[in-house]
């Protein structure tokens, strides 16, 4: 096993597209350790990314924001510029493990670890995030939801690392939201979870909406069904009912340890509305 | 003469009495005399009893006197956290 | 010999005020060496490797690869820790649980160690042993373990208990039943019947520290153990026994204990680390993992009670009688006997029946959890309690009280009882302003009551008063939450001295006589009441001494406030001579002084709590909010109040994790699917509320002090104080522990729908 | 497997050690340094007994590789007191008994010293949501949420 720890992203990329073995990336690490200790991973390199010049950044530009691969949870909390502007995703990395894991843990590693459960990705692809993608072919720039493709499966090809998460400026009267179910206050992993992002009109009317699940597919969902019925509304009573109805019909979960098929079905439903709520007072909305 | 009641498993190995009446100062000389009386109970006994006398239970205090008008009940030893 | 244990009322100097713990510096520090801080020259690292199948043959076990591999010192199997329990059945399962013989019996089951020169190596030799597993039919829960269709765990296992032997093995060891009067003819006066089942999961002590050791056995046939455990002295016996040594050539310290509620009580490992010691002729530190504590150390038992409870319209219960069936794991215990002693402990019952049904499944052997047993029968016992209050349309509290048991009451598992807190805590209880506090939407309140035997035990102290005066005291009680202190305090308070002068240690197995473990409840009821014998026996020295000094008669000198006094006019002129004045003096009046105590401890007396929670409910998620505790027990006297308060809390706080949330997960496969921290779900900083307590203080008349035991009760309650509160907040009644968000929701879709 | 090599701080030592690129700084530190008051109890970043602070992060050790604390500070709880003079919330610890065992006692000192330095004057939601990452078995947190208090208080006046 080698440790490895280049200062720039080139030379991240060559070392990882030229290992012959198991290659992992590690930023937080909170993820890859738990997993190396459990003996579930045995890598012989080991890319520690921190010392990449800009990855520890949070940078804002005319797009919006660019959040480095390697910059813990607990800093993106201390950036009042994207917590006013993206409280949901704020709050979403902000939920991820214990002020210890805050420390460390990543929006990317949980991205990457590909979770069904992961808190920060509901919340990212509510916002229409995107990951930024370095490897051996070049840069690209994909939706992250298209980043997990079933849990602890990605799209990244061999060599390639998320070098940053992109979120767009936004425009005024806008609010997003995160909620998850746990059976504890803290330090559990979502049985299920909701993220919101809203844009309203002058009237409080809401213009376009993203809905996202997590916990209760393979992948965090994406509803589309559950965007429409915000669309057009002043979220009333009526709509909320109607949007926990169609987050709960679109739930495919699973009964594991942490809940059952009923349960999640039930509380998508309870969170979107919840979180919808939250995310439509945010923007303005009255 | 005490009275002794046995609880639990105890009676089942007393021949399915429950109580026995025994001539014992005190828990050894219970203990011996239940033996002799009861050779089914001896394995039980080596395996620990506690002694309630009064309400109070007590595990391997030989010497720990029967008083004549006293309540003995003889339960399993139990294990503790 | 000859101490009279009986209690005396007294004002106290020492004992009850609160005083910083003597090894508190050391444990903010980080200084305090705990079971995995202590290291040895040239020690190895043990590993242990584990089934991974529920239920299996060994066929066969291959080590020869492993033992080839560089770095490797010891592999060891079952054939490395032959029998020698000699018929002790009870050791024999010990043994076979740290080293599985014939059978792998559960996930998690020990199948073979290795000693490498480093973690590395030794993780890769484990990889290298080939066990050949005939994989076997499983059966984890404890109701489908009792059919006669489910696969039978020991095929040597005929129900004990029984009227007629049965002439099939099954997996029910034992059918044990209490009670005394007619149930039948009891409910039959009844005016209203509560009759419900109900069924509480396995839960883990859930120390923090992992159990870890280390080993050092000696080429001429002594050996060391460093250990984290309950009690040094029990280690040494069972380690001692399973690997054919003498007891006095194995020395036992107990290192600073992260934590045992029970689990530490008997030998898991440690046996292994010593034989690896023995093979490889190096010392070995074994240190288990978070999985392997979770997967293969101490549960408690999964339970599935039914209970019926009969009473008159004036409140009067007419009948109550219970069927408890507990897990076991795959070893013969005695958990439903202990359930069925304790189930209707608070009460006075004419006619009352318990049954309990000892059952082996393919999960680790059940080992005590604090007050075991007691907290899943209080569950059962106390929801049904509850209901048959508001069925009759009584008050909860009034109702228990109207029942409860007291001085003279013939107890459901057998004795009389002589004078005990049920009553003053429900008193207390009733008169507490948290029951007349407001509460609001979704918000509920339970209270419940909880019994628990308290043991006392063998124990031995040494007082050694230094040549300056001051003393140090040398107990055999491991200290699990602060015993050190309040021992201190006792010592100090029968000399007459400050608490600054005395120094309370923890003594390793070869400089002390036996000392039973600290379990039920007894550290300090015991060790104080050997103290209070050692300090008396000391001042009986201090005495003669002192008459020495004077030269005066023994008979005139007493001791008081720390001070020898001579009586009597003819010495008036004497004054007094201080501990330290008759310390100092001691090498010229026949040496050091010092008091000894060997004795049972016996009378611990039985203890009694009564428990309030308020609890949210969020009834769309199932979600609950603890918002409001408090703790009333009896603690007969509080020596170092601060710490009764501490085991009423942490006791609470268990229970609360207990009641909510912790449960171990099994799958279909039989493994076990959350064994870590993350999933088995013990309470967190921000879950809780400040817990009140509220200490009662009715003497126990088999201590000198008055002092029982503290430390278990307070988990027997909880578990139906948050099912009655959360039946009062949702409106349902919770029959399944835990009570998670999903159980909670589909209770309350359940109701809603029907 | 190679070692690497590392030149660190630790209690404002300079420290160097070589290590195994696998292990962790909690092995790092009880194993090859003698620093045993951080502990493990999971291994896994779910309990906090191996809490230390990384360049003003509070961290858990067992989730750091020990190859990661080249050229970075990291303070551990021997390193918490002055010399003789133990910290205000080591001290408050002792006094309302905030320990039972006490092995879960280094990590939330560690951790209570990150919450009290970046929010001095907490309330008890936020203590308890702040100390969440330090699991406690024995006092049910009555006690050590008490003496955070008690210590935010005696902090502020000095």
């Amino acid at each position: 096993m080698r440790y490895e720890r280049p200062h720039s992203i080139e030379d991240a990329v060559g070392l990882l597209a030229g290992s012959a073995g198991t290659a992992a990336i590690l930023a937080g690490g909170s993820d890859l350790l738990v997993r190396m200790k459990g003996g579930f991973i045995e890598p012989d390199l080991i890319v520690d990314i921190k010392a990449i010049g800009g990855l520890s950044e949070i940078r804002e530009t005319a797009e919006g924001f660019s959040i480095g691969a390697a910059v813990p949870c607990a800093v993106l909390g201390e950036s009042a510029a994207l917590k006013k502007a993206w409280p949901g995703v704020v709050e979403a990395a902000k939920l991820i493990g214990s002020k210890q894991v805050q420390g460390r843990c990543t929006i990317v590693g949980n991205l990457c670890n590909a979770s069904p459960a992961a808190d920060s990705v509901p919340a990212l692809v509510a916002a229409g995030a995107k990951a930024s993608v370095v490897g051996p072919a070049g840069t690209r720039t994909i939706p992250v939801e298209s980043v997990p493709t079933g849990p602890g499966k990605t799209s990244l090809a061999k060599g390639e690392i998320i070098e940053a998460i992109l979120l767009d400026k936004r425009p005024p009267g806008s609010g997003d939201a995160y909620l998850r179910f746990i059976p504890r206050t803290e330090m559990d992993i979502a049985v299920v979870s909701a993220g919101v992002n809203l844009t309203l009109d002058e009237r409080g009317v809401v213009k376009s909406a993203r809905v996202a699940l997590g916990a209760v597919a393979p992948t965090v969902l994406l509803v589309e069904e559950a965007a429409q019925v915000l669309i057009g509304t002043k979220l009333d009573q009526a709509t909320l009912e109607r949007l926990a109805k169609v987050c709960s019909g679109s739930c495919r979960p699973i009964d594991d340890k942490r809940g059952t098929v009923e349960f999640r079905r039930k509380v998508a439903g309870v969170l979107a509305k919840r979180a919808a709520t939250t995310a439509y007072a945010r923007a303005g909305g009255k | 003469m005490v009275e002794v009641t046995l609880w639990g498993s105890l009676g089942a190995a007393a021949g399915g009495k429950n109580k026995v009446e025994i001539e014992a100062k005190d828990i050894r000389e219970l203990f011996r005399k239940l033996a002799e009386q009861y050779p089914g109970l001896e394995p039980l006994i080596d395996r620990g009893i506690a002694v309630a006398i009064d309400g109070t239970i007590y595990r391997d205090t030989w010497s720990k006197e029967l008083p004549k008008s006293a309540e003995i009940f003889l339960l399993p030893r139990l294990a503790g956290g | 010999m000859n101490f009279d244990p009986r209690y005396s009322a007294r004002n106290f100097a020492s004992v009850g005020t609160r005083p910083i713990r003597p090894d508190g510096v050391d444990k903010v520090t980080g200084r305090a060496r705990y079971g995995a801080d202590f290291n040895m020259a040239g020690q190895l690292v043990g590993r242990v490797l584990r089934s991974p199948h529920a239920h299996a043959t060994i066929r066969k076990i291959d080590t020869s690869k492993a033992e080839k591999l560089p770095g490797v010192k010891a592999v060891i199997t079952a054939a490395d820790l032959p029998d020698l329990t000699d018929g002790d059945a009870a050791m024999y399962d010990i043994l076979d649980n740290c080293m599985a013989r014939n059978k792998a019996l559960y996930d998690g089951h020990a199948v073979a160690a290795v000693a490498a020169v480093d973690a590395r190596t030794a993780r890769q030799a484990l990889k290298l042993i080939e066990v050949d597993y005939e994989v076997l039919p499983h059966v984890t829960d404890v109701d489908e373990a009792m059919k006669h269709t489910a696969p039978v765990l020991n095929d040597t296992i005929f129900t004990e208990g029984l009227e007629e032997k049965p002439v099939k093995p099954s997996n029910v060891t034992k059918r044990t039943q209490y009670g005394h009067g007619d149930v039948h003819e009891g409910f039959g006066h009844a005016d209203f019947i509560v009759e419900r089942s109900f069924k509480t999961e396995q839960t883990h002590q859930g120390y923090i520290e992992p159990h870890a050791c280390v080993a050092n056995v000696s080429s001429d046939g002594t050996a060391d153990l460093w250990v984290c455990t309950q009690g040094h002295f029990v280690y040494r016996q069972h380690c001692a026994q399973l690997l054919g040594m003498e007891a006095s050539k194995l020395r036992v310290t107990s290192s600073e204990i992260g934590g045992g509620f029970g689990g530490k009580t008997h030998v898991w490992a440690e046996p292994v680390a010593l034989a690896l010691s023995r093979k490889a002729g190096r010392p070995v530190k074994l240190v288990m993992t978070r999985d392997e504590v979770f997967r293969a150390s101490g549960p408690t038992s999964a339970t599935s009670i039914d209970v019926r409870i009969g009473a008159r319209k004036d409140g009067t219960i007419t009948a109550a009688e219970a069927t408890l069936r507990y897990s076991c794991g795959p070893y013969a215990g005695m958990w439903a006997e202990i359930g069925a002693m304790t189930a209707f402990a608070c009460y006075n019952l004419e006619n009352v029946k318990t049954v309990g049904f000892e059952v082996l499944v393919n999960r680790p052997k059940t080992a005590a959890y604090r007050a075991p047993s007691a907290p899943m029968a209080a569950f059962a016992v106390e929801s049904a309690i509850d209901e048959l209050a508001k069925e009759i349309g009584m008050d909860a509290v009034e109702f228990r009280i109207r029942n409860a048991a007291q001085e003279g009451t013939r107890s459901s598992y057998g004795p009389v009882y002589g004078p005990i807190g049920i009553g003053p805590t429900l008193e207390a209880v009733k008169s507490h302003p948290h029951m007349k506090a407001p509460l609001g939407k979704n918000q509920g309140r339970g209270m419940a009551c909880g019994f628990w035997f308290n043991f006392g035990g063998q124990t031995c102290t040494d007082l050694n008063i230094g040549m300056d005066g001051s003393v140090s005291l040398a107990v055999g009680t491991v200290d699990v939450g602060g015993s050190r202190a309040s021992l201190s305090l006792v010592a100090a308070e029968e000399l007459g001295i400050a608490y600054e002068q005395v120094k309370t240690v923890v003594a390793d197995t070869a400089t002390l006589g036996y000392n039973d473990m600290t379990d039920g409840s007894r550290g300090t009821f015991s060790s104080s009441m050997a103290t209070i014998s050692a300090a008396r026996n000391a001042t009986k020295i201090l005495r003669e001494r002192a008459a020495q000094m004077w030269d005066i008669s023994v008979d005139d000198v007493v001791w008081e406030k720390g001070h020898a006094t001579a009586k009597g006019e003819k010495h008036g002129n004497l004054g007094q001579l201080s501990l330290k004045e008759i310390a100092g003096a001691s090498g010229k009046t026949g040496g050091p002084i010092a008091g000894h105590s060997e004795l049972v401890a016996d009378g611990a007396g039985v203890s009694f709590a009564t428990h309030i929670c308020d609890i949210e409910v969020d009834p769309e998620t199932g979600s609950t909010r603890v918002l409001r505790y408090t703790v009333v027990q009896d603690a007969g006297k509080a020596v170092h109040p601060t710490y009764v308060e501490g085991q009423y809390q942490g006791g609470a706080a268990q229970g609360i994790g207990w009641a909510l949330n912790e449960e171990y997960i099994y799958g279909k496969d039989g493994r076990l699917q959350n064994p870590g921290f993350l999933d088995y779900r013990i309470p967190v900083c921000s879950d809780l509320p400040m817990i009140d307590t509220q200490i009662l203080e009715i003497p126990n008349p088999n201590h000198p002090y008055g002092v029982r035991g503290v430390g278990e009760t307070s988990i027997v309650p909880p578990l139906a104080a948050i099912a009655n509160a959360v039946s009062n907040a949702a409106g349902v009644r919770m029959t399944h522990i835990p009570m998670s968000p999903p159980r909670i929701l589909a209770a309350i879709e359940a109701e809603r729908g029907g | 497997m190679a070692g690497v090599a590392v030149s660190t701080t630790i209690n404002g030592d300079n420290v160097e050690y070589l290590c195994q690129p696998d292990e962790t700084l909690l092995d790092v530190l009880r194993d090859r340094l003698g620093l045993t008051g951080a502990k493990e109890g999971c291994g896994t970043g779910d309990c906090g007994a191996c809490s230390i602070i990384l360049d003003d992060r509070l961290v858990c050790s067992c989730l750091v590789l020990g190859a990661e604390a080249e050229g970075r500070r990291v303070e551990t709880i021997e390193g918490m007191a002055h010399g003789d003079k133990l910290h205000p919330l080591q001290q408050k610890f002792l006094e309302h008994a905030a320990l039972q065992c006490g092995i879960c006692t280094p990590g939330f000192l560690i951790a209570a010293k990150d919450l009290l330095a970046k929010n001095p004057d907490p309330t008890e939601e936020e203590i308890r949501f702040g100390l969440a990452g330090n699991l406690c078995r024995c006092t049910g947190y009555d006690k050590i949420v008490r003496a955070v208090q008690d210590a935010a208080s005696v902090m502020k006046g000095a």
